[in-house]
């Protein structure tokens, strides 16, 4: 295993895999398993209707290439642009028989869509009484990094976090990329799954087998005693790279990637706050009612007994994500930034 | 004759028990055995009645926050709704849903829908289901001339065309979206037209008489069975009463209502034709009356005599089907 | 002053108003005092088109009655269902002149709006480098109690505040409800006004005149100093009257309330937690990435060496809002549960 | 001779400005130096310019994703659009927003939108405020094929009849959005048609031909500024360029670009015309093809020599104007 990669071992034959492939994968498996599987979205394969290649896209971000030669126009749907119309189409299909894997392009569009997410798919099983189940993916990638400006950067799981109804995944390695994929699209609830778009290249030893990651259930890329680091998604690549230059200094840091971030796996960081008493959370979104407030908040009120510091949050400013480069630096939380916390919660 | 009595007489029932149990839902609202906001359909039967009367349960409907008339039209359990208006755990919801989240996915019935176009997106969903499993149901939206405004509804209808979706859009034109006019709603001079625009056939009916409203939505049924893709119905129609109960409607005319309910009440209008065309007697129907008069007595006893849910173990369950 | 009423004090000629006519007042004040300013949405009127009375409803809460008389359709513009398009023709008067109170009849709605009020509306200025302004009031109702469903009784308020380039106001009486409206009016920045449906009636005394209450500065509506209770919009009430009884056994409540949650009075919080070493924080809101938490987490951060007991947050549960009479005051926080979560920091 | 010359180069000036442009762009792109996604509009220059042309400073455009078109047409510096562009903290919006952000308050220019379908309700705000202040300003959208579909963009053409907005709704149809075919995404015939159905008048022109569009447009401007409500001009084009600069461009047709680039190009259909006419020389325009090459040559040299924004103070700048 690699870096990133989580601490379960799984048997059988592995491969590097890119985070990309890794997505693909699972959901290529699974179509094969289960024919009730489908793939909606605008250009998830791409050339509809034109003269050229057929899968020309695959996803702007070739998530999806390959999956429409093999199962068809029927099974990998180009849409119209009309998110609402994506998200709904994937929820009644959901009730009605389907396992959809909806794609916002870019999670940013969730502002189209967002009715049909948070008061349609979400809230059916607890309207209807229990009496519903809609087993739905919606794919959206996230993140900052790409120069993509504030309409295309932006982190947004705190929004989906807060709706009841909704599971929230965001991988952060190629091997919990294919596992948490798998147990979404099987998962019989609407599933939110935010890939990083600076993470697609990045690779890590895979199972070439099938196999389902159970939500709520943190991986612990790293394991120390002196402070505990909980971050999510791409901020686990800076959480681990600063864990590594501490291990150098003799600090030693328990890293924890929730990997599901509803359900959180709250268990895992009260359990490493008792033995380390120190706290940092690391998240891209943004702070005000954000991830890392939230992950602050909940041990503040459980875990408070374990503190000895206060507990330091590294997030995104409360702005837009910027265009200029520099800006975007600026803007995203990084290794320096992870350390200078560290330290302060030491220090202090 | 070209109707079966046994139609004839299933498609009266149907739209009676509509009217009784809007009818008795007003006066119970009002007596306070209902909480939150209602909205009545009655005056609104025949158009229910006439897309449903056909369906099977495999059929699928998507409703909105008027959803009474079609639950009921498509076999809903009176005695289920009637408690689940009334907030209890025996109602088709467990009394979690409530007049605007009614559903009853058994019967077809995807949901009430109290978000003003949330449904045809969904019931394009319930419609590729049907195309991807081959299994030839075909899906229905509900919608008002208000909620044809909304962009989630027009999204719905192109998709519904490129993708050739068995959905039959239905408009309820009644002429109001709460206190506003159809006509200043809508910019077009014919929502039909507008919907026609979308590339899909679309024809404009009189939502008052069920056997036009009944014949239009036959042959798109039809078509969007057999793959033919989607349609849009329009039917004119009047809402007898306020937009929620309770409502003053002080933005309606003067004897508006009262002549609506002398000259455009689908019901009488029903029973006017098949008397004048010899399909029905009189007295079959006012059998049909009694008994459904009967029914919902019980409906409403039932309703108020079931229990309450559990402020604990109800409240938190049926979040998710597993977390 | 009455119960609910803030700490500022105004001289002047005053009245007793209920909070919708508080808001009515101000509302009517501004456009007096400024053309520029319309009221446009749904039923702001009512009757447009129609054969009987015009100004029917003056929004379904009768928030804007009489304004339309007064002001004509053409500043009081009734609307399609249509909340992007109103949300959006109200970003975009806004770039060009106009200060727009745009109405979401239920604040439920912004699922059909929300591009245009994150995406567009609330990065303007940030995304033209500062170039424009956007001078616009988003006027919604929040919150349960009314057996509306799950789809009419959300708060919503934890997600535009996790958006930058968005105000958020709350006001929890009719006196702030009024000042707080003049300021959304006059300030130059998008400003998302929630007003709680419960509370229309609630009435307190009121000035004649037009007051502007700034953002960002709390409100003390009891003063104590055993333990500190934030509370927003509704909740107020029920943190107020808890402490009120807890009074009478010699608990001394320091009851926050901060009147608008972007920005928030954060010092105030902290100095009184200085003081009280103990905090409650009582919010309608889900729980997960939640206002509530955010205050928790903030304390966490800043304010971790005055703490002297785990901080309680006292929220809605993970849930969407159940339509059952039973259900729905099981789901809303009140006095007991703020109660038991005070006796509980206490007992600790 | 129905054009004045000075507004014969003006035109021919604006489209080979964007031309020009555009081209050095992808070539800036291409060489590292432009970050992010940007999206060409070269081959679509007649739109642009014929639409913008004879407004001022206050009447207001609302943009798209590809919209360096129609910042320059509306005359904005192309000096601060690629400083801009390549986030420098002199361009037009402190190299904050970027190609797919830019915007120009001061110009009437509303801003592109990254969001398909952002724009039009916002350009409804432009028209709403002219109409309530008697300005008698209009505003136009410009919207593409695919963002048609987008349900903000219908919302808005509906709420623009009913409030008879000064709007001139411009649809580029470029045949594409993004890799998917106009006639794939559209499941009507004609998109003029289905906006025709919305209320307001609708006319589809070739939009290679700037002539055929400045007139169409014109005559959209006027009635809007005379207070008649807005309309639709679908605008047929052709997209020179990828979907982004660096689309690979798989689903194109063999030769597709190349014959457009031959026989559909804008600029050369415009420079046949008015020699054909007898309306301008050909020298008049190769003089002006110079300058430009040598304007946004600079332009260039003056983005690619101007200072980097600050990542501290500019960062956290510009969110509020107050708070
Ligand atoms: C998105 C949204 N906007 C507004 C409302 C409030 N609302 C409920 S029903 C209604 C009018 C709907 O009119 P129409 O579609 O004609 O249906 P009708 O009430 O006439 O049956 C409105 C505005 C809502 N529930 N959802
Ligand atoms: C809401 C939203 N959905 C999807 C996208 C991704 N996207 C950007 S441009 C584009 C195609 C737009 O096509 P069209 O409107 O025809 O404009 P064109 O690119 O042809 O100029 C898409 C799908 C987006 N930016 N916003
Ligand atoms: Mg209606
Ligand atoms: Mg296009």
């Amino acid at each position: 295993m690699t870096n990133n990669s989580n601490n379960a071992q799984v048997a059988g034959k592995t491969s590097i895999k890119t985070y990309r492939d890794a997505i693909n994968d699972a959901i290529r498996e699974e179509m094969r398993r289960d024919p009730t599987v489908i793939v909606l979205g605008e250009e998830v394969s791409g050339g509809a209707g034109c003269d050229g290649e057929d899968d020309a896209y695959g996803g702007v971000f070739g998530v999806t290439k390959g999956l429409m030669p093999e199962f068809g126009r029927e099974r990998v749907i180009d849409t119209p642009i009309s998110e609402a119309a994506i998200i709904g189409a994937a929820a009644g299909a959901a009730n009605n028989g389907l396992r959809p894997i909806a794609e916002l392009m870019f999670f940013d569009f969730i502002g189209v869509s967002f009715d049909q997410i948070f008061n349609q798919a979400a809230k059916f099983r607890y309207m209807f009484g229990g009496k519903s189940k809609t087993p739905m993916v919606i794919r959206g990638t996230v993140g900052g990094g790409w120069r993509a400006g504030a309409q295309h950067s932006s982190m947004l799981h705190s929004i989906v976090t807060h709706i009841a109804g909704l599971k929230v995944v965001m991988p952060s390695n190629a091997y919990d990329a294919k596992g948490l994929m798998v147990q979404a699209i099987r998962d019989d609830d609407p599933v939110i799954f935010l890939e990083h778009k600076v993470m697609y290249d990045n690779e890590c030893e895979v199972p070439d087998e099938q196999y389902a990651i159970p939500f709520g259930e943190a991986a612990f890329p790293r394991q120390g005693k002196d402070v505990t680091i909980v971050a999510i998604s791409n901020m686990v690549t800076h959480a681990i790279a600063a864990a590594d230059i501490l291990a150098e200094e003799g600090i030693s840091c328990d890293v924890i990637d929730p990997r599901t971030v509803s359900p959180m796996d709250d268990e895992a960081i009260l359990e490493s706050v008792e033995v380390t008493g120190r706290l940092v959370v690391v998240d891209e979104g943004n702070p005000r009612c954000g991830l890392a407030s939230d992950i602050a908040g909940i041990v503040a009120e459980k875990g408070f007994h374990s503190l000895r510091a206060p507990i330091r949050t590294v997030t995104a400013p409360h702005t837009p994500v910027p265009f200029a480069p520099e800006l975007e630096d600026a803007y995203l939380p990084n290794v320096d930034k992870v350390l200078a916390a560290v330290r302060e919660v030491l220090g202090a | 004759m070209p109707y079966q009595e046994e139609f004839l007489l299933r498609a009266y029932r149907s739209m009676r028990t509509i009217r009784e149990f809007e009818e008795r839902c007003i006066a119970e609202f009002m007596g306070g055995n209902v909480p939150g906001f209602v909205h009545a359909s009655n005056g609104q039967e025949a158009i229910a009645v006439a897309a449903c009367i056909d369906l099977s349960d495999s059929d699928i409907i998507g409703s909105t926050h008027r959803g009474h008339g079609h639950c009921i039209a498509k076999g809903c359990d009176i005695g289920g709704m009637m408690k689940e208006i009334m907030g209890r755990s025996t109602g088709l919801c467990k009394g979690k849903g409530g007049s605007m989240h009614i559903a009853d996915i058994d019967k077809g019935m995807l949901g009430a829908n109290a978000i003003v176009g949330g449904g045809p997106p969904l019931v394009n969903g319930a419609a590729l289901a049907s195309k991807t499993l081959g299994t030839k149901n075909v899906a229905l939206s509900f919608n008002g001339d208000g909620s044809a405004n909304q962009g989630t509804a027009m999204e719905a209808m192109n998709m519904a065309v490129v993708l050739q979706l068995p959905h039959v859009f239905i408009y309820e034109n009644n002429g109001y979206a709460e206190g506003t006019a159809a006509n200043y709603g809508l910019g077009c001079d014919s929502l039909t037209d507008r919907n026609a625009g979308f590339g899909m056939p679309a024809e404009c009916v009189d939502g008052n008489d069920f056997f036009a409203t009944y014949e239009a939505i036959k042959v798109a049924t039809k078509r969007a069975r057999d793959g033919g893709g989607p349609t849009s119905i329009e039917a004119k129609c009047v809402r007898f009463d306020g937009h929620f109960i309770g409502d003053p409607q002080l933005y309606r005319g003067k004897d508006e209502v009262k002549n609506a309910r002398k000259n455009q009440d689908c019901l009488k209008i029903f029973r006017d034709r098949v008397i004048k065309e010899g399909w029905l007697k009189t007295a079959a129907m006012d059998a049909i009356d009694k008994e459904i008069k009967v029914e919902i007595e019980q409906a409403v006893a039932d309703g108020l005599a079931a229990p309450h849910p559990d402020p604990v173990t109800d409240l938190m369950s049926d979040v998710y089907c597993s977390y």
